[in-house]
């Protein structure tokens, strides 16, 4: 069974990001237009305060990335499992999993951040043998607080996110795994995760980006990030653009790394679009 | 913050000195608000990502500037921009040209806020979803001479549904609690009035659990719908096992 | 009849200062403070409750002409926008767990964590005088919360202002966990010479007509009269 | 062939994916009332050809013209082609009615609004109007118990004979058919190519792919053989099947068991 | 056929999908090394049937054992069976290949990526050797030049072929094949019989569901007559194409062209 038609070489998805082709004169324009408004926002608005709060920025960046990353790694991680029960579970998982969601997503995320610091976090301390037991140093401190409030928020949010993700892999496929011996873990792990994900990416990118703007939130409950540093500045200063303009570029920033790699990882696998 | 052992319910009476009634009215401009917002955010994501989709590349390096930048700035700064330097700027250009200043309310900048953020979200939410559409139902529809609007409207969006609809959903509940914004402009949504009873009363707690109920009523009336939503557009799907 | 001026307060309650009733009136020593200035300056004042977040921006924008929103008089504020003369100034002090030896001193404090509420005069003063002497100084959003980790036992101290503290003590919570360790001591260049009314800069004819008001009513004793309700110390200041 | 009015004339096509060249210079005229049977290896550009005459998979080169009107094309800017006018591409596809390879069903429909969807919605007839056809078309392949079925719940030759009917709900002039037998019996095909005879009687063009060569013989009037993006040989079946003359042509047709 | 050992049992299989009774009974027994032919018209419960054997679809009663293995199922409370211990289906289903009707190749992977995929994650092949034979397997199928692009991009008989390899790839003692030629032309379905003959001369056992009847009669050794939801008759392919029995299969031999 010879092809004697077809000498293809591998297929090289087109819109995959190639450094000779990036720099196009539309995109050269919009680069200066940024450029641009960088240096005038620079030049005319009052920057004297920047040099003072700089290194209570840095760490402040420092807290919203680890707080960004240490809370959608572990959100993802349980909202893998809380979709896929959503699809295929026994009821026993799939009405709490479906619970779970409903009530994290359909409640603040400042609430549940208060009722775990104020309320859970202010019981501790009555029992002496927490208080005198290893866990309470970190305990007593805020940020655990916070990772597990965001975290669980995420989770929820990203629940939703892959129980459409996982319900959108074609049967077919799946099919295909189960006919070929796959145990369930395997078709899980090689199939039916990587299809869900794959599909899922733009929204999950989103959700990312929505999370590292729910972390200055923690800042209500003393860790200082840098959306806390900001409001400090404004708060000493007086100042209103500045600082949010700032802080509007460091966000930007990151949102744009995530975009990038979220966008690689999406055209790995080359889909035919119509 | 006051851990009161006896809570005193009489607070959310819905008559005053009771807060009960502000915060309903409280909520139902929030539901409002997010109502405009979302229906906004969604035209805005149909658009956005179709051009990403389907556009040249200048628009669609425009949109993607989009995107990335609406998502990326705070909300609270699009909406000091848009409200407050916005307003100065048009009505300075107004009075250059002649024209009397204008007043843009809070609720109709807020609005416009809400819609264009949940507009660079809904973008990428859609996008991902027409995605996952299989190119051959998009490309029979071609075939048989549907124009491209009519593509959009008889396939393309009932087809990708299923897949956009945990997405959207998701967005939909934040926008009921991105309404917070609009407390910076004056606008007496559920969370502002909220704060504002729980900082007099001190009752915090009591008042937090309550707006917490109403978004959580909302949410169930909301998912109600979603269910009724998704079940219709996964009509022709084999079930997952 | 007087001219119109859109007064801007926090939409954030801040009792006993300004706090909204169910029916959207706005009560508290500082609006009767305003009131009586208003009447005094023969303005017509007209109560606009902002977002503590878009307060400056709404000044800046000219959606309301004034703030009288307890904010402190600082240099570096003063860099921003203009403030009248202060019409009011409290005291610093410090709380902490009963029985425990805290003095509000650098020394009495070391090794223990103080909590204060961000961006104030006492997180300055806090961060000036007392991190030096190795305090954890932590710090809270709101006032509320700082003395909620305080009763919690998440905090050893808190230092704010002086009615802040007042008030917490006097309630149950309060009384319960904690006691009054003292006034710290006076650093006017961190703790500013205290509260005045946020204008915008340049408009000195109304911040002449405030400033004079304000004088007024110190000096003819309606100042006092309204404060007796709410205080039992000179809410004025040194 | 009569001397009818020409129906489908594609000139020198050319198409490329990427590096590689799967038709590198294709021409076909098809009068109206012809029955044209493409064949050739798999993956040797069948489908790709019949998608370039809808303007589906935009031609890197070439030419298309539908009943005499030439689908305007303009350069793309990266080295191919796009329609100039994407009105006048919707019109023409009007009049094409075609059956994928892979049916390509609409999954969020049942199978009877699938067939009425390109009546109501393109050609604007009333729903009634078109239900009745569809109903009648169902009929004839089979389907009718089936037309409240979403097309997921349905058999391989099942699906494929409701993207035949939806095809010719259409009723367009031309008719291009990507191996539209491949998943059905002997009966079915049977009925198809009754179906098909019907259509040429009624001066309707038929394009088909197919790897039947049973069924290319007895229903084409012209057979192209395609290979390595060329036409390799064409002629009426008699000649295609009887007297091969290339050499690829000879042990393709040898081949059939 | 041999006195082999059992390679497949299936005794008194229904299956229904609400209503609709698919299967009513249908019995088959096959030896190792047979090649055993499904036909029968269009919707007649041949893909189901396949798809029963190893437990993709639950059958509504009846009893499937793979050498000489029964496959234990328990009620599921819904009128229906289940297996009672899916690790055992799991075990079974390594010994079972399956060409599904419609490909259902994993998108996300290339199709090296799709034919290695089971040797290493469920037989744990190291992956050297997996790649050694699945590019041999693709070479065979002349598939090799295009084994890293996806799926989504392929031909349909290039489609068709990968998942044949795939199939083939786990060197499975029975391989279920449903229709697996339908998109292919006559050389490749010579090609395919040649892979099948082989098998069959490994002594590995094969069911496969076929439209072409020339193709049936050549590969199989045993030809079943699916109608109705029945067996309406079977035999070897002499008895079968040349003597028919029953009035529907002879209509049904009758038609073909
Ligand atoms: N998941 C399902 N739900 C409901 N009905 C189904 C389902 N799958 C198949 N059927 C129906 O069962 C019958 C048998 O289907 P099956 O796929 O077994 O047919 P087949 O013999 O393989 O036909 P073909 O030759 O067209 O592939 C058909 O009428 C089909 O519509
Ligand atoms: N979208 C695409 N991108 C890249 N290559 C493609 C694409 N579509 C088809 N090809 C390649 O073009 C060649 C011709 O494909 P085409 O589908 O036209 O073949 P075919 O003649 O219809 O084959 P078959 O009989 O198997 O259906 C094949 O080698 C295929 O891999
Ligand atoms: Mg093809
Ligand atoms: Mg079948």
């Amino acid at each position: 069974m010879t092809d004697e038609t077809t000498h293809a070489l591998a297929l090289v998805p087109e819109d995959l990001p190639k450094p000779e082709n990036f720099l196009k004169p539309h995109r050269i324009v919009l680069m200066l237009l940024f450029a641009g408004l960088v240096v005038a926002v620079a030049v005319f608005m009052r920057w004297d305060w920047l040099p003072r709060y700089l290194p209570r920025l840095g760490s402040g960046i420092l807290v919203s990335l680890a707080m960004l990353f240490s809370t959608a790694i572990l959100g993802f991680l349980l909202a893998v499992p809380l979709g896929l029960v959503q699809v295929t579970g026994p009821w026993f998982l799939r009405v709490p999993a479906r619970l779970f969601c409903t009530v994290i997503r359909g409640t603040p995320l400042l609430l549940q951040l208060w009722l775990l610091y104020y309320g859970l976090g202010s019981l501790f301390p009555q029992f002496p043998w927490i208080r005198h037991s290893f866990l309470w140093p970190y305990l007593r401190e805020a940020w655990p607080y916070g990772v597990a409030a965001l975290t669980l928020s995420f989770a929820a949010y990203e629940g939703e996110v892959m129980r459409g993700a996982f319900a959108g892999v074609p049967q077919g496929e799946l099919e295909a795994a189960r006919a070929y011996g796959m145990g369930r873990w395997t078709t899980f792990r090689r199939i039916w995760l990587p299809r869900a994900v794959h599909r899922a990416l733009p929204t999950l990118n989103g959700e990312t980006v929505l999370q590292l703007k729910s972390t200055p939130l923690v800042a209500t409950i003393t860790v200082v990030d840098v959306y806390a540093v900001i409001s400090k500045v404004r708060q000493e200063t007086y100042l209103t653009y500045e600082p949010l303009l700032l802080l509007a570029l460091i966000y930007m920033c990151l949102t744009g790394i995530l975009v990038v790699a979220f966008r690689y990882f999406e055209n790995r696998i080359p889909t035919r679009g119509a | 913050m006051a851990a009161d052992s006896l809570i005193n319910w009489s607070l959310l009476a819905l008559a005053a000195p009771g807060w009960g009634g502000v915060l309903l009215q409280g909520f139902l401009h929030s539901v409002e608000i997010a109502i405009g917002g979302y229906a906004l955010g969604l035209l805005l994501g149909i658009g956005g990502a179709f051009g990403k989709l389907y556009g040249g590349p200048v628009l669609r390096d425009l949109l993607e500037c989009y995107t990335t930048i609406v998502r990326a700035v705070p909300e609270l700064v699009l909406i000091l921009l848009l409200y407050y330097a916005g307003t100065d700027l048009l009505n300075q250009v107004l009075g250059a040209m002649g024209i009397g200043a204008v007043d843009i309310s809070g609720l109709t900048a807020g609005i416009f806020v809400i819609g264009v953020v949940q507009g660079a979200y809904s973008t990428e939410v859609l996008r991902g979803a027409i995605k996952a559409v299989p190119a051959g139902q998009i490309e029979a529809a071609r075939a048989y001479g549907m124009s491209p609007t009519k593509v959009l409207r008889r396939i393309t969006l009932p087809a990708m549904l299923p897949y956009a609809i945990p997405g959207l959903a998701n967005l939909w509940l934040i926008a009921t609690k991105d309404t917070a914004l609009l407390a910076v402009v004056g606008f007496s949504e559920l969370t502002l009035v909220t704060r504002q009873a729980a900082g007099t009363t001190k009752a915090y707690f009591l008042f937090f659990c309550a707006a917490g109920a109403l978004y959580l009523v909302l949410t169930l009336v909301s998912n109600l719908f979603i269910g009724i939503i998704e079940r219709h557009a996964r009509r022709g799907f084999a079930e997952q096992r | 009849s007087a001219e119109q001026v859109k007064v801007g307060i926090a939409a954030e309650p801040y009792p006993p200062f300004t706090s909204p009733d169910a029916n959207g009136n706005w009560e508290g020593w500082e609006v009767e403070f305003m009131k009586a200035m208003c009447a005094e300056a023969k303005l017509d004042c007209v109560i606009t409750p902002v977002a503590w977040d878009g307060i400056i921006p709404a000044l800046t924008a000219k959606k309301i002409d004034m703030i009288v929103g307890s904010m402190s008089i600082t240099a570096e504020r003063l860099k921003t926008i203009d403030f009248s003369d202060k019409y009011y100034n409290t005291p610093t002090g410090i709380i902490g767990t009963k029985g425990e030896d805290i003095k509000p001193t650098p020394e009495g404090l070391a090794g223990k964590a103080l909590g204060v509420q961000v961006s104030t005069v006492h997180q300055a003063y806090a961060t000036k005088h007392f991190a030096p002497a190795g305090v954890e100084i932590k710090e809270y959003q709101t006032q509320d919360e700082a003395n909620q980790d305080l009763a919690a036992g998440r905090l050893d101290a808190v230092q704010a202002d002086a009615i802040a503290l007042d008030a917490f003590l006097k309630s149950d919570q309060g009384k319960e966990c904690c006691d009054y360790k003292g006034e710290v001591a006076q650093d006017i260049d961190v703790l500013g010479p205290g509260v005045g009314v946020g204008l915008r800069k340049g408009e000195t004819e109304l911040k002449d007509k405030i400033n004079a008001a304000i004088k007024a009513i110190r000096a003819n004793g309606t100042y006092d009269t309204f404060s007796k309700k709410y205080f039992d110390f000179d809410i004025y200041g040194g | 062939m009569t001397d009818a009015a020409q129906a489908i004339a594609v000139t020198d096509l050319h198409k490329r994916f990427g590096p590689l060249e799967v038709l590198k210079g294709v021409s076909l005229n098809a009068r109206q009332g012809d029955v044209i049977a493409i064949i050739g290896g798999s993956g040797s550009g069948k489908s790709t050809f019949l998608r370039c005459i809808n303007m589906l998979e935009l031609p890197s080169a070439g030419r298309v013209s539908v009943h005499g009107e030439e689908i305007r094309m303009k350069p793309d800017g990266k080295g191919g082609l796009m329609p100039a006018d994407r009105k006048q591409v919707q019109r023409i596809r009007t009049q094409l009615g075609m059956v994928f390879q892979s049916f390509n069903l609409w999954q969020h429909m049942t199978i009877l609004e699938n067939v009425i969807e390109a009546p109501v919605h393109v050609l604007g007839k009333s729903k009634a109007e078109a239900v009745e056809t569809a109903e009648k078309l169902l009929r004839r392949v089979g389907l009718f118990e089936k037309r409240d079925a979403y097309p997921a719940f349905l058999s391989g030759g099942q699906q494929q004979r409701a993207a035949i009917a939806r095809a010719l709900a259409i009723q367009p002039l031309v008719m291009l058919f990507d191996e539209p037998t491949s998943a059905l019996d002997p009966e079915l095909v049977g009925e198809v190519l009754s179906v098909i005879g019907d259509l040429a009687r009624e001066k309707r063009t038929m394009i088909l792919v197919t790897h039947e060569m049973k069924f290319a013989r007895s229903v084409a009037n012209h057979i192209v053989f395609l290979h390595n993006g060329l036409i390799e040989e064409q002629g009426p079946p008699e000649a295609i099947f009887g007297a091969p003359k290339s050499e690829r042509l000879k042990k393709f047709i040898s081949s059939i068991h």
